[in-house]
């Protein structure tokens, strides 16, 4: 086609917009998509982790007539006949922080890596020595990916143990602090924890602080603003790491892949894996959180 | 003369398009007892709730008190007015105590506290003077239905009223306790109180008024002083015609061949019912007379299935049956009437139509169970047609329908079984003459048909009026029988003596 | 019956008033089960109006009732509960744990083609157990399907170890995402409809056709009256209770047909509430007794409209919390004001 | 009165049966409001035995109380609704929205210190909103709370533009985690259970030794009696709904101490099944009129040492609904059980 086909609606379905992450995330959708067309028409809803809902949502997209769908899949799998429904009826659909299948693109942070290095940064804290416990989380993949990076790597450190990791923090605060709580009480000898988010990992320490434990090493995945203050504070001293992901960034990337395969480009791969990179006490000066200004 | 109390003039109400009240004129007099009579519906609930300030009355009317107009705007108003009402449908909260109720909405109280002992204390004499056997601190739900009717009058004393409204106030009393607030309300009228009191009992408003008013479909349509009281007169202008024949009885009172239809032997709860045998006998009609709290519907109960038995059992034409629920009572031929017709009678919200056939929906199940809508419209209709139930339509909702012919739907229903023994759990309760009187024809119509009929009343003139044979109750054992001699009518004295245990006394 | 002229006329009069009073109570009950329909539609135009015509498409129509169609099929079996005066909270629950038992049979060699009927039967099972503790023990219905939303979704997690089980070749998977074509090219209609529809004709049938159904009335009209007058109670609760869980387990067939895939938790979170929502909606009364299943296929209808509607005109996703919150509170306030002329009370 | 010896003699019979029967009502009414007690202390010292003595140490009963705090106190406002016959849906979506309205305000610079008044009273604004709807315009609770749990829901998202809100500096911090110390060293309380022992304690206050109370009871008991005696009805509905909105944005207020941060979405989330539940396991009839508040705290107590107790023992997340489920229907059937003998019915 000649002319550029113009980006008139996007239609988006998250995980859960209570989410800051995915508020991140439709944040950088809009901008970008403003970029492109600044009358563009943008529908965000969450799915509350429902399938059916999010089903429902996809079929609602297509009688919108929407021309891009950004996807957060609630399973891989599962929404690949949706997705077909969606591409037969002409639109894009890019999955964004979960692989989908039979999706035009896929823009995901590496989620087994972020669990591998915010977990290695345990095992080289404790020396290779020491209780840990997998603060576990609901059962999506993104999350699924993370506790099996962590197991990766606590795996090859036989010095480690791991106490528990099947106990749902439910990726809230309230949630970390309550399953935390307890942890501390059952478990004597804590050495580090591994929270599978950062409101999880906030939760864990305000119990830890209640109970006035110390010298525990807590580390999780998302490097959202709250964890940022958390790593700035010297009053929380045990929140010590977080795999920083970017989803202002990758919801831009899914939007420029959109248009792109809109006007016939092919990406070069159909699954951008954005890595990511641990943000510590050390260098959180330099870390540019979800919420500071880019716009290059 | 004295100046009347209260003037009622062209006082109307209408319910959206029914007009309860059309311009009814009412007077009373500080010191006289007030009978108010009509057939159901006819409007006499209503025209006291307007008094007592529950509900507004329609522009137009005036209400005066000692000659002053005035005008409520709630139930407030009304007692604040000096006026106590004791409401038809009991209206007490079951799960407060007695001093709790009787204080309900005037509480006692500093700073919004509770002065509860100083409300205990308050409603200790008012409960000694009637006589009460219960403590202030009773919850209300523990107490029977006659010790309930105590709580309300109570409460009504209590508000130190100038008139004392009581709308039909023996239902749920025996002849014992009616006698004692019969006594009651004579001493209430020698203080000066004026007493407005509904009834659709004769004997009740010939012992008690001292004028009786009569409403027929909203309109007042005569009063009568003391001298002119009399029952056929009352009833011409309650009904519009003359009810000759009250208490029918066609079927014959000897007839009694064979073994009995019905027999219980030695029946026992645990609790309230102590080894009870009975029998009734084809095309007889037997009474089974009482205090309240005897245990007659417990009895009944036991026999129906509807409770659980720890002794004894039924026999149905000489065979003994295990009756474990109502649905294999009703299997086995036995139909028993509740004395709750709104409680555990009637369906309100659903139509007479399927209230009638509810027992005997199985007859009308087609191929596959579903039901031939035909079948039970005819039957219904019959059933209309048989004991004239006044009503627009089959399918309108019982709860519609005024109390007799509500009574006269869930008869429908146990007659629908053509059940060989019916139960009949005080038949006539809160039913007016009119109905009354239907009501013991089809019970007479019955016994000539051959049906066993059981008929538990606290109604003494009902039950020598219309049973061959007559059982009393007392404290949960049948205290003993009486036969009807072949000309001499039951007596009364008899039974009650039986009924309070009096006959010991006199042996 | 032997009357003079004075009775025939003093019979006369009520006799008119109650024929009135008949004719304006069958106006009442049409109004009643019409009930929400007028705001149906105003629902539907608005909508209509307000996405540049996008509503009233035949493919939006088509996913309309396709989404309707779970929730309508769950009401159906609340409505059934709630007509007796219970209430049935593990609907959601037992939608995912039989969606579950569906895919796990589904992905079997030889037994593929009965995760149909296994799934309608799971969920046909857990609601008897329900049925069983409401019914026998005369345990709260309010407690104990609260105590099986939580104990139901911790089955249907263990069915699937906490993951997603999928497969994208189960059978019968048209009724999940086909159509049945009445009129080729012009009329047709998605199969879980069809199944929806039929539900609620089964429903009608039931409840105002069978003496099972005069029965459930009798026990949400008056249940110490229903079991005096010999119903067995027990039975028509067990029943019940059997009914919505059986029907919740085809609402997790149509659920896993139309994803072929099921979550243990991720299915069927908080649908109980749509569900009531629906019935309640649909003018049927929390006491028991009163009600239609027709006003249940108008309230899960509104309800479908609503989300769909929501997302048509590109509201955001917030604001659609906002929305249907007052929507739904304003119907029934509409709803209130409509019939105020002819309550009693 | 002039009676005579056979008619008091007549009348002494039922006396005493009388008093027996108050006798053994008032026992049924002792074993009612202890009611769930055995089954509390079962559960602690059994998760005492099966977590080799973790649970009784004074660490960790500090932990269940804390946990406990919020929903006794959105229990408590609960109870009060239910003693009406009524129910409040709409409780943790108040929660979450006075939170949030609690941490803006604590991060404004001269008003912070109020935020704790106003979580407060936006919780009793949107209770009295629920109260409008139900006490004015007489709509169905269930409905009313049923929207406005998804329109609060909404507003609450609305407050933070659906981000999470935190302040790690928020005034009053202490109510959140800090404890009373009653003996230095030895005994030291929460404050969040301070708080729920004080809401628990000025409850009981209105419900039994105030004349509101025995307003509460009696429209709950009978509410045509309540009417015709004089009772402002719809100011005792206005009231008890306005408590447990306040109740929810005061347990708004703690969730925010607690948890230093709010978020509209995920606070306070399915907190309404929580609370109903300690409700009704307290002994609370759902027709209204009937239990006590002390039945709640134990039914509060319940559900947090059920939560701890699963955690504590390592049970794993998928076991934890199954149990939590079956232990919910296991303790009202014991219940129905232990009461058997008693009951009418
Ligand atoms: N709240 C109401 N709404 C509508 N109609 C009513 C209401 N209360 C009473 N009515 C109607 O008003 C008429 C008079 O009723 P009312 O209760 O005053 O009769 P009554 O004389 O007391 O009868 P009964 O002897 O059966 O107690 C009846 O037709 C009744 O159906
Ligand atoms: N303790 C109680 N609590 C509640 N209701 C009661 C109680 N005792 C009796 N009743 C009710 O009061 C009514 C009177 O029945 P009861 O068993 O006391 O005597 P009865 O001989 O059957 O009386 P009746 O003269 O009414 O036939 C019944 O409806 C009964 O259920
Ligand atoms: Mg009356
Ligand atoms: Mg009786």
């Amino acid at each position: 086609p000649s002319s550029a086909k113009e980006l008139k609606s996007i239609g988006i379905s998250l995980g859960s917009l209570g989410n800051p992450f995915f508020v991140a995330l439709s944040k950088g959708a809009e901008f970008e998509a403003k970029k492109t067309n600044p009358n563009v028409k943008i529908t965000t809803v969450g799915f509350e982790y429902d399938l059916g809902k999010q089903v429902t949502q996809i079929d609602n997209f297509i009688a919108a007539g929407v021309d891009l769908i950004l996807l957060n899949p609630g399973d891989p799998k599962a929404v690949g006949p949706a997705i077909k429904k969606a591409q037969a009826a002409g639109i894009i659909v890019v999955a964004v922080d979960t692989a989908a299948e039979g999706a035009d693109a896929t823009v995901t942070t590496n989620n087994v890596q972020a669990g591998e290095i915010s977990c290695q940064y345990i095992v080289d804290k404790l020396g290779g020595k020491g209780d840990v416990i997998i603060e576990n989380g609901p059962q999506v993949s993104a999350v699924i990916d993370r506790v099996v990076g962590c197991k990766n790597v606590l795996g090859k450190s036989p010095g480690i143990k791991v106490l528990s990791s099947d106990q749902d923090g439910k990726g809230s605060r309230e949630g970390g602090l309550t399953v935390a709580q307890g942890y501390l009480t059952r478990f004597a000898k804590i050495d580090a924890i591994f929270a599978i988010n950062d409101p999880q990992a906030i939760g864990t320490d305000l119990a830890a602080r209640q109970q006035n434990r110390s010298g525990i090493v807590i580390t999780a995945v998302d490097g959202a603003p709250d964890i940022e203050a958390a790593l700035k504070d010297p009053g929380s001293p045990q929140i010590q790491a977080s795999s920083s992901q970017d989803p202002f960034f990758m919801a831009r990337r899914a939007v420029q892949i959109g248009v792109g395969l809109l006007n016939g480009q092919k990406p070069a791969s159909t699954v951008e894996l954005l890595p990511s990179k641990l943000v510590t006490r050390d260098n959180i000066a330099e870390y540019k959180g979800w919420t500071s200004n880019r716009s290059q | 003369m004295i100046d009347p109390i209260l003037e009622m003039r062209r006082v109307s109400k209408s319910f959206f398009s029914i007009k309860a009240l059309r311009g009814v004129d009412l007077t009373v007099y500080p010191g006289e007892i007030h009978a108010l009579m009509g057939e159901n519906g006819a409007g006499k609930s209503t025209l006291m709730k307007i008094l007592s300030g529950a509900y507004r009355p329609d522009p137009g009317g005036e209400i005066r008190i000692e000659g002053k107009p005035v005008h409520f705007n709630g139930p407030h108003a009304g007692r604040a007015a000096g006026i106590s009402i004791i409401y038809q449908e009991l209206s007490l909260a079951p799960n407060l105590s007695v001093s709790q109720n009787i204080y309900l909405g005037r509480e006692v109280s500093r700073f919004g506290m509770l002065a509860r002992e100083a409300m205990e204390a308050g409603v200790g004499p008012i409960l000694e003077r009637l006589g009460a056997d219960f403590a202030p601190s009773t919850l209300v739900a523990s107490l029977s239905m006659g010790q309930r009717q105590l709580v309300e009058i109570a409460r009504a004393l209590h508000a130190r009223s100038k008139i004392l409204i009581m709308d039909e106030p023996t239902t749920a009393l025996s002849a014992g306790e009616s006698e004692r607030l019969f006594g009651l309300i004579r001493r209430l009228r020698a203080e000066g109180l004026a007493i407005i009191y509904i009834s659709h009992r004769m004997d009740e408003v010939y012992a008690l008024g001292d004028r009786v008013t009569v409403l027929r479909d909203g309109t007042l349509v005569g009063s009568l002083d003391k001298p002119e009281i009399r029952a056929d007169t009352i009833v011409r202008l309650m009904v519009g015609r003359d009810v000759s024949s009250f208490y029918k009885k066609e079927h014959d009172p000897n007839a009694v061949p064979g073994a009995p239809v019905l027999a219980a032997v030695d029946l026992a709860d645990g609790r309230r019912v102590k080894g009870c045998s009975l029998a009734v006998h084809a095309g007889e009609v037997v009474g089974l007379a009482g205090l309240v709290g005897a245990g007659r519907t417990e009895l009944a109960h036991l026999i129906i299935g509807a409770a659980a038995k720890i002794a004894g059992h039924v026999e149905i034409e000489g065979r003994p049956v295990d009756i474990r629920n109502p649905g294999e009572a009703l299997d086995a031929g036995i139909a028993y009437l509740t004395e709750d017709r709104k409680a555990l009678g009637l369906f309100l919200d659903m139509s007479c139509l399927d209230n009638i056939n509810l027992a005997v929906l199985g007859r009308d199940a087609r191929l596959g169970g579903i039901l031939d809508r035909d079948a039970g419209r005819d039957r219904a209709r019959k059933a209309f047609a048989a004991l004239g139930i006044r009503a627009a339509d089959v399918r309108v909702a019982a709860g519609s329908l005024s109390g007799g012919n509500q009574q006269k739907v869930l008869l429908s229903r146990l007659l629908a079984t053509t059940p060989k023994i019916l139960i009949l759990d005080e038949p006539t309760r809160g039913v007016d003459v009119g109905a009354k009187s239907e009501i013991y024809s089809i019970i007479d119509n019955l016994a000539k048909s051959g049906t066993a009929v059981l008929v538990i009343s606290s109604d003494l003139p009902e039950i020598i009026g219309i049973c061959d044979r007559v059982l009393v109750m007392r404290a949960g054992s049948i205290a003993g029988e009486i036969r009807r001699a072949a000309t001499t009518p039951l007596d009364q004295e008899q039974i009650m003596a039986l009924a309070t245990g009096m006959e010991q006394l006199d042996a | 019956m032997p009357d003079d002229g004075a009775s025939a006329k003093a019979a006369a009069a009520p006799g008119l008033a109650a024929a009135q009073e008949t004719r304006r109570q069958r106006t009442r009950l049409l109004i009643r089960s019409a009930g929400m329909l007028p705001v149906l539609v105003l629902l539907c135009v608005g909508f209509h109006l307000l996405s540049d015509g996008r509503f009233f498409t035949a493919q939006n129509l088509g996913i309309v009732v396709q989404q309707a169609a779970v929730n309508t099929v769950l009401a159906a079996g609340m409505t059934f509960v709630i007509l007796t005066g219970g209430i049935d909270l593990s609907v959601g629950s037992i939608l995912a744990a039989s969606a579950m038992a569906g895919l796990i049979i589904s992905k079997l060699p030889d037994l593929g083609a009965l995760w149909l009927p296994a799934a309608v039967l799971t969920g046909a099972a857990f609601g008897i157990l329900n049925g069983g503790f409401i019914a026998l023990l005369r345990l709260p219905p309010f407690i104990v399907t609260l105590g099986s939303l939580t104990a139901v979704r911790g089955v249907a997690r263990l069915l699937g170890a906490d993951t997603t089980v999928f497969n994208s070749e189960i059978p019968y998977a048209f009724i999940g995402n086909g159509s049945l074509t009445l009129i080729p090219g012009v009329l047709s209609i998605p199969w879980l409809w069809v199944i929806a529809l039929l539900v609620i004709f089964a429903s009608w049938l039931v409840l105002r056709r069978t003496v099972l159904g005069v029965h459930i009335y009798a026990v949400g009209g008056n249940e110490s009256a229903a079991r005096l007058a010999g119903i067995k109670v027990w039975a028509v609760l067990l029943f019940v209770y059997g009914v919505s869980g059986l029907l919740a387990g085809l609402g997790g067939a149509m659920q896993a047909a139309r994803l072929y895939a099921a979550n243990g938790l991720q299915l069927g979170q908080s649908y109980e509430l749509d569900a009531i929502t629906a019935v309640i909606l649909g003018g049927t009364s929390f006491v028991g007794g009163i009600g239609s299943i027709w006003g249940t296929l108008v309230g899960a209808l509104i309800i479908a409209v609503l989300s769909n509607g929501l997302i048509l005109t590109g509201v955001s996703d917030v604001w659609q919390y906002v929305i249907k919150g007052l929507v739904i509170i304003g119907a029934v306030a509409l709803d209130r004001y409509r019939l105020q002329g002819s309550a009693r009370t």
